[in-house]
């Protein structure tokens, strides 16, 4: 019974009349017979009240826990209340994708100061309007690397799962090759990688902080990558890019990473934010929209979509990627989060994540959860654990804690700066309890 | 206006975050960040008032007609947004145990029931973000299938010449080659030419039907069995399923995949340019490929299962699932039949607005069309030197969003409207109206639409300079 | 900590030099020094994230029931989604009264819009832009009917208690008189009024559906009223208007009632609405602001607030109310809740409300719970009980049910459109159970 | 632009509630309405569509600045409103059992505890749902109290002359007589004419302090002791709160019951013209009258209760519950320090603003204000002709929000500025200059400024013609 439909009855058949037809039906006779439905085997529709409360229904059949200490790709940061209430208004909700700069400047001047940011987290010189999360965001990037002498990927095999399985896909499509660069104590094989890099290779793929939470030697592994003449992408955190190395002191030729933390709920998965950044030397092989500034013809500062000659719509089947529609919403969510922090205040976020992080390390030590590598760490690191992680994790789920997450060989913890120490001194005690 | 950079002011800040309540740990300096951050230094009142402003200077769905062809900018309905936001989806991590996520995935179960009913097809996908996502997923799968039977020669990908440009870029990220199919000159597929590039080495076509001139192929069981008698599969494009969703199916016609943009058909709301969702449908014989961590249902549980040969991923996760959410409001407000009469109201509201500009202008095709249609300014801009875009423009002085501006490439100056079910006669008439006096103005005053617009915030942008001189990010040296 | 001051301390030193003083406690010279606080004995403020989730706390120690079966002044009617999102644009909430027309057509236009609609429903010539709640609105009418002669006034005791209590506080603060109009069988007793009324009453206040649900005969209270010389207020629930006789049809001189069932949430008992609308001869009285229509300079219909001089700002002293902040959002969503539903839909919404209530009130008598008062009713009704009252109630609470309010010798039950008749049915299986 | 009924088409709806699912029952015909009810029949769009339209044609704080003064516009936080529209407040039935609304009740107890602290009172209600309900309850409590001890002569409320209109009214409302006090030539109260005044007959003085020329009364102490000794009691109208929280307490100033103005102070968002809450703080002597049903914790749960001899309800439940909830927010991320910060701030914002207008115009009084001051156009007006009226409109088309004007009634041609403590300098210095410059305009083209405004969805309406024939509704015979 649903419909948003304005027309009326009457307005249907005024407007039939003017058409010039005697029934709706009869606006599709170019539609074989054979195939015309009598009607879809679906329920019928229902009225709003009964929608809300069938969806209201399943949102219940979720479990919010009320203490998380998952990441392991999405991670239950702060999002500042301005976000929503900015990103909620109609206006942006309801836009398409501003190809009427005219009437577009609030979408289009709000990409454009996106892209400032994003350039000034990765130290980089452009940056596009966003792609789909941060595994597509990598396939994307490995794309640009390649051209016909070079057609290899190597990606660290620390990095996330997702993301390398994204990449694999993509370029299983593309006929190239993948090599995962094998890791050693939870950490990038340097060797390894130096020993696997030759003159085909297009470029290397390393995250940091890695999946394991550890912290790579990024430099180290950029100067490999160039010394073979092959790209160097960095994968980022956004929020620990506010204190670590910038993707450009690393020498990363395209930085990326998953915007979720800068203010994107954890929403089972999505939307969230591919965000992409390259040097001067790559911006014209970026993939997706780009917003640049020019001026109207009454010569005032203006935004536009621009660049356009790389895209599909034009280039067609020369084009290096599809993209056209992005996460422009979840680009403003980041716009504004990241407008909120300022920089003392993503720092803060970052300085916080980590400090908690290497508490709740060093008590875990102390109760038989030993850190099972070594080195610097972010805000996640693997523990072992002295009783099976299943048994673990189901202790501490029906304290409505959501423990770290199982890998092979124990738990990946994660904390932010919502991890108050007392959740922390909760958990390490229900931990004792459980292994007492 | 100004950039937040420029309202930005040293030491001011939103105090957002607690100070550290555990002992501080040092980050090694060989990781420390050394090159400087500038983030912009702002009040709440800065951000908000910041936004307002640009809120101001956009054109929404709910500030007016937006009768943008092939972009199905329909209404967003407000009971969407309200469940979207329910903490119960907005706040599970999407790798927390099966069980405490049983709603979510019943979520993605259910949106893939109905829209299999919608289309004819075996299973979905929701892993795919856009459109132009899933189109690559959808090809994935084909190459996969090809694969899998040995059959290594195949490929090329059809694509007739009035495909979106994301067709072929499409075709062409998944390795195969492109062979554009002319039209006939009554807008559909070209069936001759069809059966000369379908052989051996076809790996599919991709079609999208109704098609970009708003036409639905007559032939369309001839065009799939042509496919498949070569060997290929096809792949529907479900850009324009608003105009039969409830009529026909996709799978009735012959397709063995399609890819739905729920951002247009099933009313969520497009936030820009995005988040998207491309679900990808497939028959039986594309199942075993399917993307990783497909929702399966065992006993009113559900559980995420990968296909024996699945092509991987082609993004985290399960997609963008909010935006699944707000599609399964819809679809369960609608109903089959509410699906049907949506459909036949969008493809009524067309020819009607159709109806109403014909006086004043040349359609690309004649007669009935489907949910949109396509002008040509061609005699227009011949008699009057105004052209399509002049047209377009003016459009934006009346509070009205532009149709598709120059597509489908195949028609001249061509103007492309999708009026979409949601609006009104009485805006549809305005419209025309509105329309029939700026085409009129191109005769007695073409300089005026030269001009236009004049009531926007800004006046027309200088693109080429955009493009020439790319300036991508503000400078804080300058 | 937090703080919403954009003003950074180097600003404010500019200031200060700007204004000539020295240090910022400057500028209180002329506060005493010994009322000078040294600061206040509160904790410390807090971060944004902490207060946040010291908030989400406190809303988690109260319990959202599923299923409601009480209303008693407040009701659980269906909220469309559209009132929510409309009345949540921020040039809505952060405006203030609309003293500049020119900048508030916006609001001034909304709350002409909600004078129409809420003169449709009561029947009634005029109405004002709204008051704080039901019972207010009920004081306030109260108010507009007295004069020097006329001094006291006549009050169903079967009206809510809470709308008598304010009647009754007010008329003390004023020196006026109130008399309650005895019930029988749960209705208000026309006999007895009859009797009371005499030539020093200025109004007889009755409520429709009263207190207990029960259907009143309004149109002979009137017309006792009128004979007597007196005003008839009638006191109404919105949604039953839709299929109820109009205040204008039951005689009413001013119509009045608690708005909150037009779609403002529960909410723990406000903000809500008060409604008021009364005929041509009266409008003039009506307290509070008032938006009528006019032309502009450019002579384009546009609307103001009007009729000024009756409010406190210009008689001071001699107003005959002090209201001038009313419940303006509120009143918008009446609005945007009564433009969603049409009147077909609140004609519906007060059909199925009525419609279930009777089922309920059916099976609820099957099953042991008679009705405690004969004849008609609305949407709620009392009924006896087997056990006490607090025995079942709580019964249904660890069920998830809020059932209805206890009263003296039963429980005052009520059903709305959102109440399932599965609802109903567990509710009744419940209670058999319970009672067995 | 139309109204709602202008675009209703008779036949559309929104599909908001299913059929019924129970035996129908029908209501006996004489209970049932004849007369014909026209709301308007319209699609979401058409609503969504009505209200953003609306949207753009009023200017809030988030659109810019908003001086308005006496009302306090000051930045609605973002997390105000996350947070009041949590489930677990909005869902919350007034009467459902205590023990299930423990943390409604806990938000109430400490929201007193706070303002308490605040003012330097003793107990709060938070049942008046705005200021001049505050008031009203206030004056209730006042007339309780001298009644409880049988002192009946106490007929007679003090009011000077400076006092926002409410005060009286609301004396008047409680049944007392009002006396308005002059102010003395520097805008303080007469303390003579205040001596004169009190007596046997007071029953209390009402008082603003600061009060609305923005001026603290330095002799506050001694005011408030003249009544004190007169028998009375001191009133104190919290309006003007935001000058002095964190610095002084009217508890300490000598006041025995005071108002607050929650929306204002408080940082809850206006919302058109309300809902607000008129919080009323007491001392001791007045809490044995406080409205019913007053939240009181015994070892950590709380309860009801009513005063032994309360002055009953000013209306239904327990106040505004939602706008308290806001308040308690601000009230927890400020802290104590981080509200004297803000009133000091307010304060300096306000100074800093007057000294950059005193050289174009002429202030009411001279030195040093509190969080507001008034400007008078009187010279102007003889001069150029031009009003304050004229001054105010003109602003308008410079995307701010007017001052208050004409009042207070003390003040020729009187404007009433704000600005509150978070308008940034920059604002500051904005609206400055652009005053600067209509008043300069004044002298060389005061048409320009009778005619304003002009750049706003209207000009300046009939005000007249409103009041002489009034329509006060929609009107669908015409």
């Amino acid at each position: 019974m649903g419909s948003y439909l304005p027309s009326t009855a009457g307005q249907k058949r005024q407007m039939l009349e003017a058409v010039g037809v005697s029934q709706i039906e009869a606006l599709y006779d170019n539609v074989p017979a054979s195939i015309r439905l009598d009607g879809l085997d679906l329920a019928p529709g229902l009225s709003e009240m009964e929608v809300s409360a069938q969806m209201c229904a399943l949102a219940d059949k979720n479990h919010v826990f009320h203490t998380i200490f998952r990441g392991a790709g999405a991670y239950d940061h702060y999002i500042p209340a301005i976000v929503e209430r900015v990103c909620n208004k109609e206006e942006f909700l309801t836009a398409y994708t501003p190809y009427q700069a005219e009437i577009s400047q609030g979408i289009l001047q709000s990409i454009f100061e996106y892209q400032t940011m994003i350039c000034e987290l990765t130290g980089m010189d452009a940056s596009n309007a966003s792609v789909y999360d941060g595994a597509s965001a990598a396939a994307e990037a490995v794309a640009m690397c390649r051209d016909r002498k070079r057609n290899r990927a190597l990606v660290s095999a620390a990095a996330h799962p997702a993301v390398i399985q994204t990449i694999q896909t993509y370029c299983a499509g593309a006929d190239a090759e993948v090599a995962l660069i094998p890791t050693k104590d939870g950490r990038t094989d340097l060797d390894a990688l130096r020993a696997m890099l030759c003159d085909t290779d297009a470029c290397v793929y390393l995250q940091q902080p890695n999946f394991y939470g550890n912290l790579e030697d990024a430099e180290a592994t950029g100067a490999a990558a160039h010394e073979a003449g092959a790209k160097f992408i960095l994968g980022i955190h956004p929020i620990a890019a506010a204190i670590l190395k910038s993707p450009r002191e690393c020498g990363a030729d395209i930085a990326v990473g998953e915007g979720q933390p800068l203010g994107m709920p954890l929403a089972f998965g999505g939307p969230y934010l591919g965000f992409m950044a390259c040097t001067q030397a790559l911006f014209r092989k970026l993939p997706g929209r780009i917003v640049g500034e020019t001026v109207d013809a009454a010569d005032e500062r203006c935004f536009v979509l621009t660049l356009q000659a790389r895209e599909q719509h034009i280039r067609r089947e020369k084009a290096s990627s599809n993209i056209c529609s992005n996460q422009a919403l979840c680009a403003m969510r980041a716009a504004v989060y990241l407008a909120a922090m300022g920089s003392q205040g993503l720092q803060k976020a970052a300085q916080l994540s980590y400090a908690k992080a290497h508490y709740l390390a060093e008590e875990l030590e102390k109760i038989g959860f030993p850190r099972r590598y070594p080195g610097a760490f972010f805000q996640e690191f693997v523990t072992e654990t002295p009783l099976p992680a299943e048994q673990i994790l189901a202790k501490l789920e029906a304290h409505d804690i959501l423990g770290g997450y199982p890998v092979e060989g124990g738990i990946l913890w994660c904390t932010t700066e919502k991890n108050t120490k007392a959740q922390i001194d909760a958990l390490v005690g229900l931990l004792k309890e459980v292994c007492a | 206006m100004n950039l937040l950079f420029e309202k930005s002011v040293p030491g001011r800040a939103c105090t957002l975050l607690p100070d550290c309540d555990v002992p501080n740990a040092a980050l090694p300096e060989q990781f420390a960040r050394q090159q400087p951050l500038h983030l912009p230094e702002l009040s709440e009142t800065d951000i908000s008032r910041h936004y307002t402003e640009l809120s101001k200077r956009v054109h929404g769905v709910n500030d007016g007609f937006y009768p943008l062809g092939s972009c199905t900018m329909k209404y967003n309905p407000a009971l969407n947004e309200e469940i979207a936001a329910l903490p119960g989806f907005t706040g599970i991590h999407p790798l927390q145990p099966e069980y405490t996520a049983q709603g979510c995935m019943e979520v993605l179960a259910e949106a893939e029931r109905i829209l299999c009913a919608v289309t004819g097809m075996e299973a979905m996908t929701f892993q795919p973000a856009a459109g132009a996502h899933g189109e690559f997923t959808g090809l994935l799968l084909i190459k996969a299938y090809h694969r899998s039977r040995g059959d290594l020669q195949r490929t090329k990908i059809l694509v007739p010449d009035s495909a979106h440009g994301t067709n072929p870029a499409s075709a062409t990220m998944t390795g195969f080659e492109v062979v554009n199919v002319p039209s006939s000159p009554d807008g559909c597929v070209d069936l001759d030419a069809l059966r000369k590039a379908a052989g051996p080495d076809t790996a599919g076509l991709m079609l999208t039907n109704p098609n970009t001139l708003g036409l639905f192929d007559k032939n369309i069981l001839e065009i799939t069995r042509i496919v498949h008698e070569a060997g290929g599969l096809n792949y529907y494009d479900g850009a324009n399923l608003n105009a039969v969703m409830g009529v026909a199916r996709p799978g009735d016609m012959g397709f063995d995949v399609v890819h739905l943009n729920l951002h247009k058909t099933f009313s969520t709301p497009h936030g820009g340019g995005g988040p998207g969702s491309g679900a990808v449908g497939v028959k039986d014989l594309l199942v075993p490929f399917l993307p990783n961590r497909h929702v399966v249902e065992k006993d009113g549980h559900y559980t995420f299962e990968d296909a024996e040969q699945t092509i991987g991923s082609v993004k985290a996760f399960y997609g963008n699932f909010l935006v699944v959410v707000r599609a399964l409001c819809y679809m369960k407000m609608l109903g089959g039949d509410g699906m049907r009469d949506a459909a036949q109201t969008a493809v009524l509201n067309a020819n009607y607005l159709k109806k109403l500009l014909e006086p004043y202008c040349d359609a690309a095709t004649p007669g009935l069309c489907m949910h949109e249609f396509v002008l040509t300014m061609e005699h227009l801009k011949k008699e009057t030197g105004v052209s399509a875009m002049d047209v377009a423009k003016s459009m934006l002085d009346y509070g009205m969003h532009p149709p598709t501006m120059y597509f489908p490439l195949i028609v001249p100056e061509a103007l492309m409207f999708e009026p979409t079910e949601t609006e009104s006669k009485e805006t549809l008439d305005w419209a025309a109206q509105t329309i029939a006096e700026i085409l009129e103005r191109a005769h007695t005053d073409p300089e005026s639409l030269h001009a236009a617009p004049t009531r926007t915030p800004i006046r027309r942008p200088d693109e080429v300079r955009a493009a020439r001189t790319p300036k991508l990010r503000y400078s804080f040296d300058a």
